[in-house]
């Protein structure tokens, strides 16, 4: 465990005002969830998300922290999160690229997309390029069909795309590929 | 305590309200239309009414969705005590000129106007989506105005809980989440079940890919669903219930959460609902990426916090659910009938549909057809009807091949039987299912081992990772799939998966596994030759 | 105490038995000497009904249920060995050894694994399907046990155990699907864990030579699962049994 | 009465099976009385020769010779049983699989261990180019019976071999097929 953490997690019980005891403050929203929530070990799944929102991914420090204020096992805490494909371990990329996979996008050649995609930038589909400019996702469905296929770029949803479209609003985004 | 809100006053209100004005633009601010730029023509036209000076002419009413999602976004006129003109693919210039145009010169503008006369409009009965395109889902007032939570005085206020479960029973009401397991007796398990708590949960886990009436419902009427939760909390006395929503829906988790705060704050929902005796709870949980916690009980383990596994049964979940309390799953979509069918009784529900398969279903159009979106018809409507005259057929002159329903749990259904009326037993007879309503059309281009590839990768990527079949078991027959489709299978690869298929939907826990070789089996039941064409003669040639 | 209990006429494959109420199809069969192939199932342990080598016919509805998670009725009409059956067992058999690295000959339960007994058991002679030959890395690093995930099948005996006996809930189950396997706390080494108390019961359990004492050579690991059932004897009943004494 | 053909063949293992072969002693005589040993890495035979009534492989499948002697076999024996855990199994020899490439396997041993001027072997023609992945030998020709063990114990292999006189399969059940 490292300094932060045990720092973070005697902030559980003995909290002071002004800055969280780990010295990052944003800390406090997730103690704010936790308080509201009433501890409760049910609240895993919802800690997490927030935990997410506020920091970007779960670091192992963060998880430790989520465990220790619910009084649950960290190797449960850490199976639940892996659990889940929501949940990230590493920090997301400067740019977001997911690409709806869902049936009807598929029909539609959604496969074409990820793979132009992911070949032209050298990143795998879940992963974020070397740079950290761009992490690559595939979503299950976004349920947007009739505007298959779909892809969203740094939350913007863009119906009827395909590889070169797709290809040119990245680039304006990251960068053209050499 | 607040007092709780007068029904009928706020209907008179809006009432009023909607006569306040001479035109009113109702614009789709659906999911799908927002992603075709519904937000911009939404904003267009708000700007334009307020820079104009027309506040005492228009009022911009966004609603939810309107149906034909691939001709989005979708608007409508409406004058006072007239006629309604829709429009569609209304980009903010085109939305500015109509408004200008009927409101200036009572003239309808003829390039967007959308023919409401063609039968994906006529075709539908709308029961689950009568509010869609008509109500603004973020005001209470508006799903009052439209009948809102009338069911639920009516239940509280002169039905028993035995006779609300009676008439869910007569209504012949079956889960719509896929199984069709009749609702009146489920409720009366929980009912029947002992114990001090027990819960109510709506599954809005919506994880068939293609499928997202579940989304639509709760994001354009939440208030149909709480109304319903309540309904069956009150006929099978629970006081507490959760709203399983998949984190992929942000918005639907905004606005329930949102309804469920307005539904409290007019004592539709918390201590002495409507003033009676009744009391209820209700409360959002999130999913987090996992399909399987569409299944009932490992939605429950989500629920408590654990990893979405599904548990062995029995004990079933209303004997033994959340906390070890009697719980009842019910889907979305299967509990925004609930308020319909208490408001028009049980007989009107079941005269709508066929005789074992009653009411409508919603169904998630989309794939190769002409009209995508999300379309309601009476149950036992038949598959050519929906695809050939609802959905317009299969565009660019290529011919239909097949439907595929149920998505990763369901299968494909060749053009021979498309006279097969929708229902659960035609479909499950045809090896299909009708899964949660996804249905994906696809034409003559398109490889059925293909599909049966990627949903063998779809289900081997949920899988939870329990039990040895649906583990293993997905992951070779994925693994077989990849080689036939490479062109490299052989026969005994053909044998393999066949006996796999058997394996891995007899040996499975749960519904995920026993269902995830369904695409397979329909694609060999009715696409033989298409494997056949695929493989290599030889018994062994993997080297 | 037994007698106590009332007494319901069972068949295992058309010969009659005596059950008792509350019992599952496994412990009855147990009990009355009929052997049912199982692997995850741990007498002292809760029921988990994974790993479904156990799965029998029930001939009333014809429908395939796992013998552990089933409780005895009466004139219930149990079928083990039907060709169906077999030919499924078999396949799960395969399917485990496929998703694996099970390579017996270099094990250190050698001749003393539940897998490989269920093997000959269940007349397993080869693997129809692919091997999946994943990369695991080993985890030498605890001081007393070493832990081999290329021979795990996932049956969460030591999950269970550690959770359910020791109280100590060092291990769980990360990830899922084919990626799913045992995790200590965050994933970290064993040897690093700060709740594992040393009391080795998860390695006494493990069926296979995934868990196993340190220094074990090629077939010298012998596991002692029954040890949980004698220990849960002397919670229950406050009865201590010698090892061989467990019913 | 005519004398039957059997052939023993050696891939990718260690000669353990074919030691274990050995081990049943003066049986071997009896055997020799029956039956013709036709090819066999412990009889000097260049060819394999046609028109056999069945072979015992052992080893796994691990590189282009193998591959092309298991093809020939399968060509010209009417029976083929894989003989022993690596021909049935893959086993240890398939102990490289999960480390993937085997050019990389090679510079590993060959090259980066701690051994001076290492070289991949190169020699075209002579030794043989190894296949992508190690695999059992069902999994490239079609196996008529399987005698697991590693390797399988002498009696077993006598078991299978008396089945085999008889015109019947090797027992399959029980003991027979243990592995390990």
């Amino acid at each position: 465990m490292s300094d932060t953490t045990t720092r973070a997690v005697v902030g559980v019980s003995d909290r002071q005002q002004g800055e969280h005891p780990s010295g990052d403050n944003r800390f406090d929203l997730i103690d704010k969830h936790l308080k509201r929530g009433r501890y409760a070990q049910d609240q895993l799944i919802e800690t997490l998300h927030v935990a997410q929102d506020v920091f970007g991914y779960l670091s192992e420090d963060i998880l430790i922290y989520v465990a220790r204020a619910l009084r649950l096992p960290p190797s449960m805490v850490y199976g639940v999160a892996t659990f889940y494909q929501l949940f990230t371990f590493d920090p997301p990329g400067d740019h977001a690229c997911t690409v709806c996979t869902g049936t009807a996008c598929f029909v539609k050649g959604a496969d074409d997309i990820v793979k132009g995609v992911s070949n032209a930038y050298d990143v795998p589909a879940g992963e974020t390029s070397e740079d950290g400019s761009l992490t690559l996702k595939t979503a299950r469905c976004l349920g947007s069909c009739g505007l298959a296929p779909v892809v969203v770029f740094d939350g913007e949803v863009l119906g009827h795309q395909n590889t070169e479209s797709t290809l040119e609003l990245v680039a304006a985004a990251v960068g053209g590929v050499d | 305590m607040a007092a709780p809100i007068d029904l009928h006053e706020v209907m008179d209100r809006e009432r009023e309200e909607r006569f306040r004005t001479r035109w009113r633009v109702k614009a789709c601010a659906s999911t799908a239309c927002m992603s075709a730029g519904a937000g911009a023509t939404i904003q267009a036209v708000e700007d334009m009414v307020e820079r104009e000076d027309m506040e005492l002419e228009v009022q911009v009413i966004p609603t939810g969705c309107m149906g034909l999602c691939s001709a989005g976004p979708l608007m409508r006129m409406m004058r006072r005590g007239g006629d309604e003109t829709d429009y569609q693919k209304v980009t903010p210039d085109a939305a500015k000129e109509i408004v200008r145009s009927h409101v200036l010169n009572e003239e309808p503008v003829p390039e967007h106007l959308l023919d409401t006369t063609m039968p994906f409009f006529t075709s539908q009965e709308r029961v689950v989506l009568a509010n869609g395109g008509v109500i603004n889902p973020d005001r209470i007032e508006s799903y009052v105005a439209h009948g809102g939570y009338q069911a639920l005085e009516k239940a509280l206020t002169s039905m028993k809980p035995k006779q609300v479960i009676e008439e869910i029973r007569r209504s012949g009401l079956r889960g719509r989440g896929g199984a069709g397991y009749p609702v009146g007796s489920k409720w009366s398990l929980l009912a029947a079940a002992g114990g001090k708590t027990k819960y109510v949960v709506a599954n809005g886990d919506e994880g068939d890919p293609g499928a997202y009436m579940d989304r639509t419902i709760m994001e354009d009427d939440p208030h149909r669903l709480i109304e319903g939760i309540a309904i069956a909390a009150y006929a099978t006395g629970a006081d507490q219930a959760y709203i399983y929503v998949r984190a992929e829906y942000p918005r639907a988790i905004e606005r329930l959460d949102r309804a469920i705060r307005v539904a409290r704050r007019n004592r539709l929902l918390g201590r002495k609902i409507l003033d009676t005796n009744f009391s209820l709870a209700v409360e959002v949980r999130i999913g987090a990426g996992a399909f399987v916690c569409g299944e009932e009980t490992a939605l429950m383990a989500s629920i408590e916090g654990r990893r979405g596994t599904p548990q062995l049964r029995p004990p079933y979940p209303t004997e033994k659910g959340l906390w070890g309390a009697p719980t009842m799953i019910n889907n979305v979509e299967t509990l925004a009938n609930v308020a319909p069918i208490i408001d028009r009784g049980g007989d009107w529900f079941a005269s709508i549909g066929t005789e074992k398969s009653t009411g409508t279903k919603v169904f998630a159009l989309a794939g190769d057809i002409v009209n995508t979106g999300l379309i309601e018809v009476p149950m036992g409507t038949s598959l050519r009807e929906i695809v050939e005259e609802i959905g317009g057929g299969v565009p660019d002159g290529r011919s239909f091949k097949a439907a595929q329903t149920g998505g990763p749990s369901g299968g494909c259904i060749p053009a021979k039987f498309l006279d097969t009326p929708v229902d659960y037993e035609s479909l499950r007879e045809l090896g299909s299912i009708m899964g949660s309503g996804g249905l994906i059309v696809m034409d003559d281009e398109v490889r059925m081992p293909d599909v049966a590839k990627f949903f063998m990768e779809f289900s081997m990527d949920e899988s939870c990772g329990k039990c040895t079949p649906c583990r293993a078991g997905t992951v070779q027959m994925h693994n077989l799939l990849q080689r036939i489709t490479d062109g490299n299978g052989t026969r005994r690869d053909l044998r393999d998966l066949e006996h796999l298929c058997s394996v891995v939907r007899d040996m499975s826990l749960c519904g995920l596994g026993q269902s995830a070789p369904n695409p397979v089996i329909s694609t060999l039941q009715y696409f033989r030759s298409e494997y056949e064409a695929l493989i290599d003669e030889e018994e062994v040639v993997h080297a | 105490m037994r007698e106590t209990r009332s007494a319901v006429h069972v068949s295992f494959d058309g010969v009659e038995y005596e059950g008792y109420a509350g019992e599952s199809v496994l412990q009855c069969a147990r009990r009355n000497g009929v052997t049912v192939p199982s692997l995850c199932f741990l007498e002292g342990l809760s029921v988990w009904g994974g790993c479904r080598i156990c799965v029998v016919e029930i001939a009333e509805d014809h429908r395939l249920r796992p013998a552990c998670a089933t409780q005895i009725a009466a004139d219930m009409e149990v079928k083990v060995e039907t060709p169906r059956l077999r030919a499924y067992r078999k396949a799960i058999l395969e399917l485990l050894f496929a998703e694996g690295n099970h390579v017996c000959a270099v094990c250190v339960s050698n001749g003393k694994c539940e897998l490989q007994d269920m093997a000959v058991l269940c007349g397993m002679d080869h693997v129809r399907y692919d091997y999946q030959s994943p990369l695991r890395e080993i985890d030498a690093s605890h001081p007393k046990y070493v832990f081999d995930p290329n021979r795990c099948i996932l049956c969460t005996r030591c999950v269970r155990v550690c959770d359910e006996i020791e109280g100590a809930h060092v291990w769980d189950i990360g990830f899922r699907g084919e990626e799913a396997h045992l995790v200590t706390e965050m994933n970290k080494p064993w040897g690093e864990s700060l709740s594992c108390t040393w009391c080795g019961k998860c390695v006494a359990v493990c069926p296979t030579g995934s868990l196993a004492y340190e220094g074990r050579a090629i077939g010298e690991m012998e596991h002692d699962p029954a040890m949980i059932q004698r220990l849960a004897v002397a919670r229950n009943r406050g009865e201590w049994l010698y090892p061989g004494e467990e019913q | 009465m005519k004398q039957a053909r059997i052939a023993t063949a050696w891939l990718g293992g260690c000669s353990g099976c074919h030691m274990s072969f050995l081990d049943m002693d003066e049986w071997l005589f009896e055997l020799a009385e029956v039956a013709d040993i036709v090819y066999s890495p412990i009889a000097d035979v260049k060819e394999f020769p046609s028109d056999v009534d069945a072979t015992l492989i052992e080893g796994a499948v691990t590189n282009e010779d193998n591959l092309e002697l298991a093809r020939e076999i399968r060509g010209k024996s009417r029976l083929v049983l894989s003989f022993g855990d690596c021909a049935v199994t893959g086993n240890v020899t398939a102990m490289r699989n999960p480390l993937g490439d085997p050019l990389q396997i090679l510079q590993s041993v060959y090259v980066d261990a701690p051994d001076r001027d290492g070289q991949i072997p190169d020699a075209p023609g002579i030794v043989p180019a190894l296949l992508p992945e190690v695999l059992p030998l069902h999994k490239v020709i079609r196996v008529d019976a399987f005698i697991p063990g590693c390797p399988p114990p002498a009696d077993r292999i006598r078991a299978a071999l008396e089945a085999l006189l008889e015109g019947v399969l090797p027992p399959n059940r029980g003991e027979a097929i243990r592995f390990g």
